[in-house]
């Protein structure tokens, strides 16, 4: 029971190479019948989504959600699947069709290559890259692409707004994002996302970066687009941004890569900052590993959906503002406090280090509020009228 | 044919294909997003090359960065964009037959060095990417480079800003 | 076992294709995207040099990615130069730009 | 050289499936497209002029930071895995590169680029 896809592998494997196929062949074959099942598990997971989505957000503005399809509703998004294979799949006028169609397919294609590098549990993987952090960033870059793709390709003047609103709230977002994702190599001095996982067997990251994790959440949140942070979609002014031209099944795909993609930051906010699929009783049992995964994944999702449905949305000047002005100088900050922590606190004990990180964070988080403190006095004092008109009175 | 060299040659054609219609398509997005195929094209050989690392930072610089840039800057100038008139040089014909030369010329002067057709050593179990990260930091290796690198970068910033916010002055 | 004489033959015709484009294309943005061509052929051909060489010396890497950041300063400046011809002459085509012909 | 094997055929069934979800619905989906239909989504008005917008040059400048930014920061990442078997010096050597990196933000910053007017 330690390793039960290890052992189904190298029974199928031995199985084959006694049927007469060729070692390196039927390890193709079978990798290949791995990819299927990790990608089925990650689109049935995405359906289910669409139900709980729905369902979260109708306890937050107190309604019921679904109900009518099956107990609580679970069948909705069956019919909606159903739904949206037979609608008719429209192309507008002067669309460039062959793009048209293709930025979906990248679009969706971007969020399930993360799945590749998830560890789910410790004999749970689809490979283990020794590049995985950068990997992220590198699918989010073809995400970013679909996007700009869609947008330009729809011919439609909203389409292409809301494609330049989402690749600058995209691109601006994925600097505190990259600069975040070098903390956890700093600490592991490895970029594998399951030597990320082991080595936070004996404390979570959380502990010694915390505002390294809410930074991350912050980022990953204007990654996904989602409010506060989207802008792009903007029903109210540019009705729905760079998917507008989009129908059927099409948009189907925008929407389910929207969910999962969601989903996949929650797991790498629990992977990267609260230990992945560590828990107790995980050393005797890899397996359970899996459980404690989708749990921790969900309570990130759960966090991201709370955010969305409590904060509205921020102008895009603001959005811009609160990254460059505030986020990237940050996130540097956290990044060079932990480099220099880490490597003179490195030669210390457990307890030692954790509680000197710890500390190096709060220090840092109250400076960065105190600064805030003063900029926010300075402003409200240009801002109110009666200290202008003193002010210009004196002048 | 090992599954490598098929590899490597389904991404050779990929990049040459569309590095051709880089040069030739006349509308300005669909260049841009073909050399986005050369890109990714080489990023494949990197990874044939061992070189993991290089090859999502080329998919990360090149296609998550530059090949945006080249998109906004082809919006911004977008009335050329129409596409009018020839697109190539009147004596693009020239320029064709110089290219023609000195790909032929290259190639016979390589074909006549003796690593030509030299196979790789393994790779074993090198951590390329510490030793990458060693080389790049330590005085005795690349440490200049990798700083004068940076500079070079913070140069390009400032002269891209002042360049591009030169509207302003103008409006004055 | 792919022998080197492939990586070099590949990237010799990448950097030809992008030499043509530099001096054939008329837009200034396409010449640019040209010249990135030719970045990558050097590019492929320092990685090459790299893999057949001693694996422990990795002058071919460093050198790689001093060629990204190259690339990147030069996309930097030359697109903001592209533009601000553009906003000043209204045109992108390098030949009709010849305020310093004389 | 295996996992990249893998990455690659991962790569083409992600982009097999929402192919193939794209080709189900057209074949089961009906197929009547009119002029009305296929015209311009614009909340009912006519389309007006060309839909190439002229964007507004703000978005490339942050672009343009943005192209530094990521790309030094993507340097970062051998520093940052190898920083256990590095030195203090060198440890203090990426921080010079971090800060040349923000003298760059706090330049755009005091030219007013940072403002979106």
């Amino acid at each position: 029971m330690q390793d039960p896809i290890g052992n189904l592998y190298n029974w199928l494997m031995g199985w084959l190479v006694s049927w007469g196929v060729d070692q390196a062949i039927s390890n193709i074959l079978l990798s290949l019948v791995g990819i299927v099942i990790l990608v089925t598990i990650a689109m049935v997971l995405d359906v289910f989504l669409v139900w709980i989505e729905r369902k979260v957000v109708a306890r937050f503005q107190d309604r019921l959600g679904p109900n009518r399809i099956g107990p609580w509703g679970i069948f909705q998004p069956f019919a909606d699947i159903i739904k949206l294979l037979i609608k008719e799949d429209t192309t507008p006028n002067g669309a460039d069709v062959f793009v048209f169609n293709l930025a979906p397919i990248l679009s969706l294609a971007s969020v399930l290559l993360l799945w590749a590098v998830l560890p789910i549990a410790e004999v749970v993987f689809g490979v283990d890259l020794n590049v995985a952090l950068l990997y992220i960033v590198a699918a989010g870059a073809i995400g970013t692409l679909s996007v700009i793709m869609a947008g330009w390709s729809s011919n439609n003047k909203f389409a292409l707004v809301g494609a330049y609103r989402m690749v600058a709230n995209m691109i601006s977002y994925e600097i505190p994002m990259v600069v975040i994702l070098l903390i956890p190599a700093i600490l592991t001095g490895s970029m594998s996302m399951l030597t990320i996982s082991q080595s936070q067997e004996q404390y979570w990251f959380v502990l010694v970066v915390p505002l390294a994790a809410l930074v991350f959440l912050i980022s990953a949140i204007a990654e996904l687009g989602r409010s506060p942070f989207d802008l792009n979609e903007g029903e109210s002014e540019i009705v729905s941004g760079f998917h507008i031209e989009y129908s059927g099944m099409k948009f189907g795909l925008f929407y389910a890569g929207e969910l999962l993609h969601a989903f996949t930051f929650g797991a790498f906010i629990s992977i990267l900052f609260f230990g992945g699929y560590n828990g107790p009783g995980v050393t005797q049992m890899p397996v359970l590993g899996v459980f404690y995964f989708f749990i921790k994944a969900m309570i990130g999702y759960w966090i991201i959906m709370w955010v969305k449905y409590t904060v509205p949305r921020i102008r895009i000047d603001h959005m811009l503002y609160f990254n460059w002005k505030f986020l990237v100088p940050f996130s540097i900050s956290i990044l060079v406090m932990t480099a220099v922590m880490h490597k003179s606190l490195s030669g210390y004990e457990t307890p030692v280090y954790v509680g000197g990180m710890l500390a190096a964070n709060l220090v840092l988080g109250w400076i960065t509020i105190e600064i805030l403190r003063a900029q926010a006095r300075k402003q409200r004092k240009m801002d109110d009228p009666n200290s202008r008109v003193v002010a210009e009175l004196t002048h | 044919m090992t599954a490598l060299q098929i590899i490597f040659l389904l991404a050779a054609a990929v990049i040459l294909i569309s590095a051709v219609m880089v040069t030739a398509t006349r509308n300005m997005v669909h260049a841009a997003l073909w050399l986005i195929a050369t890109l990714f094209g080489v990023a494949v050989i990197f990874a044939v090359l061992e070189a993991g690392f290089l090859a999502v930072v080329q998919v990360v610089v090149y296609i998550g960065a530059i090949a945006i840039m080249f998109i906004f800057a082809v919006m911004l100038t977008r009335r050329e964009m129409l596409d009018k008139g020839p697109q190539m040089n009147k004596r693009a014909w020239l320029a064709g037959i110089l290219c023609v030369v000195i790909f032929a010329s290259l190639i016979y002067m390589l074909s006549s060095w003796v690593g030509f057709n030299q196979i790789p050593l393994l790779v074993g179990n090198a951590d390329t990417l510490t030793l990458l990260g060693q080389s790049l930091l330590l005085p005795s290796a690349y440490l200049l480079p990798f700083e004068v690198a940076s500079v070079l970068l913070l140069a390009a910033l400032v002269g891209a800003v002042y360049v591009a916010s030169n509207r302003k002055q103008e409006e004055k | 076992m792919i022998p080197l004489s492939w990586f070099l033959i590949l990237s010799a015709a990448l950097f030809s294709i992008g030499l043509f484009g530099v001096m054939a294309r008329k837009n200034a943005v396409a010449i640019l995207l040209s010249v990135e061509l030719m970045l990558n052929a050097v590019n492929i051909n320092l990685v090459a040099f790299w893999r057949y060489g001693n694996i422990v010396n990795m002058a071919g890497q460093v050198f790689a990615i001093i060629v990204f950041a190259v690339a990147a300063a030069e996309v930097a400046v030359g697109l903001a130069l592209v533009i601000s011809v553009y906003r000043r002459f209204n045109t992108v085509v390098a030949d009709e730009i010849d305020l310093m012909k004389w | 050289m295996q996992s990249w094997l893998y990455i690659l055929l991962f790569m083409i069934v992600a982009v097999i499936i929402p192919f193939a979800a794209i080709l189900i619905a057209r074949i089961l989906g009906p197929r009547k497209p009119n002029p009305i239909k296929q015209s311009t989504y614009e909340c009912g008005m006519e389309t007006v002029g060309d839909s190439w917008v002229q964007f507004k040059a703000q978005y490339y400048v942050f672009a343009l930071i943005f192209l530094v930014f990521d790309v030094e920061t993507v340097f970062l990442f051998p520093w940052a895995i190898s920083i256990n078997a590095l030195p203090m010096f060198a440890v203090v050597e990426g921080a010079v590169f971090i800060l040349i990196l923000v003298a760059g933000l706090v330049f755009t910053w005091r030219k007013g680029m940072l403002e979106w007017n």
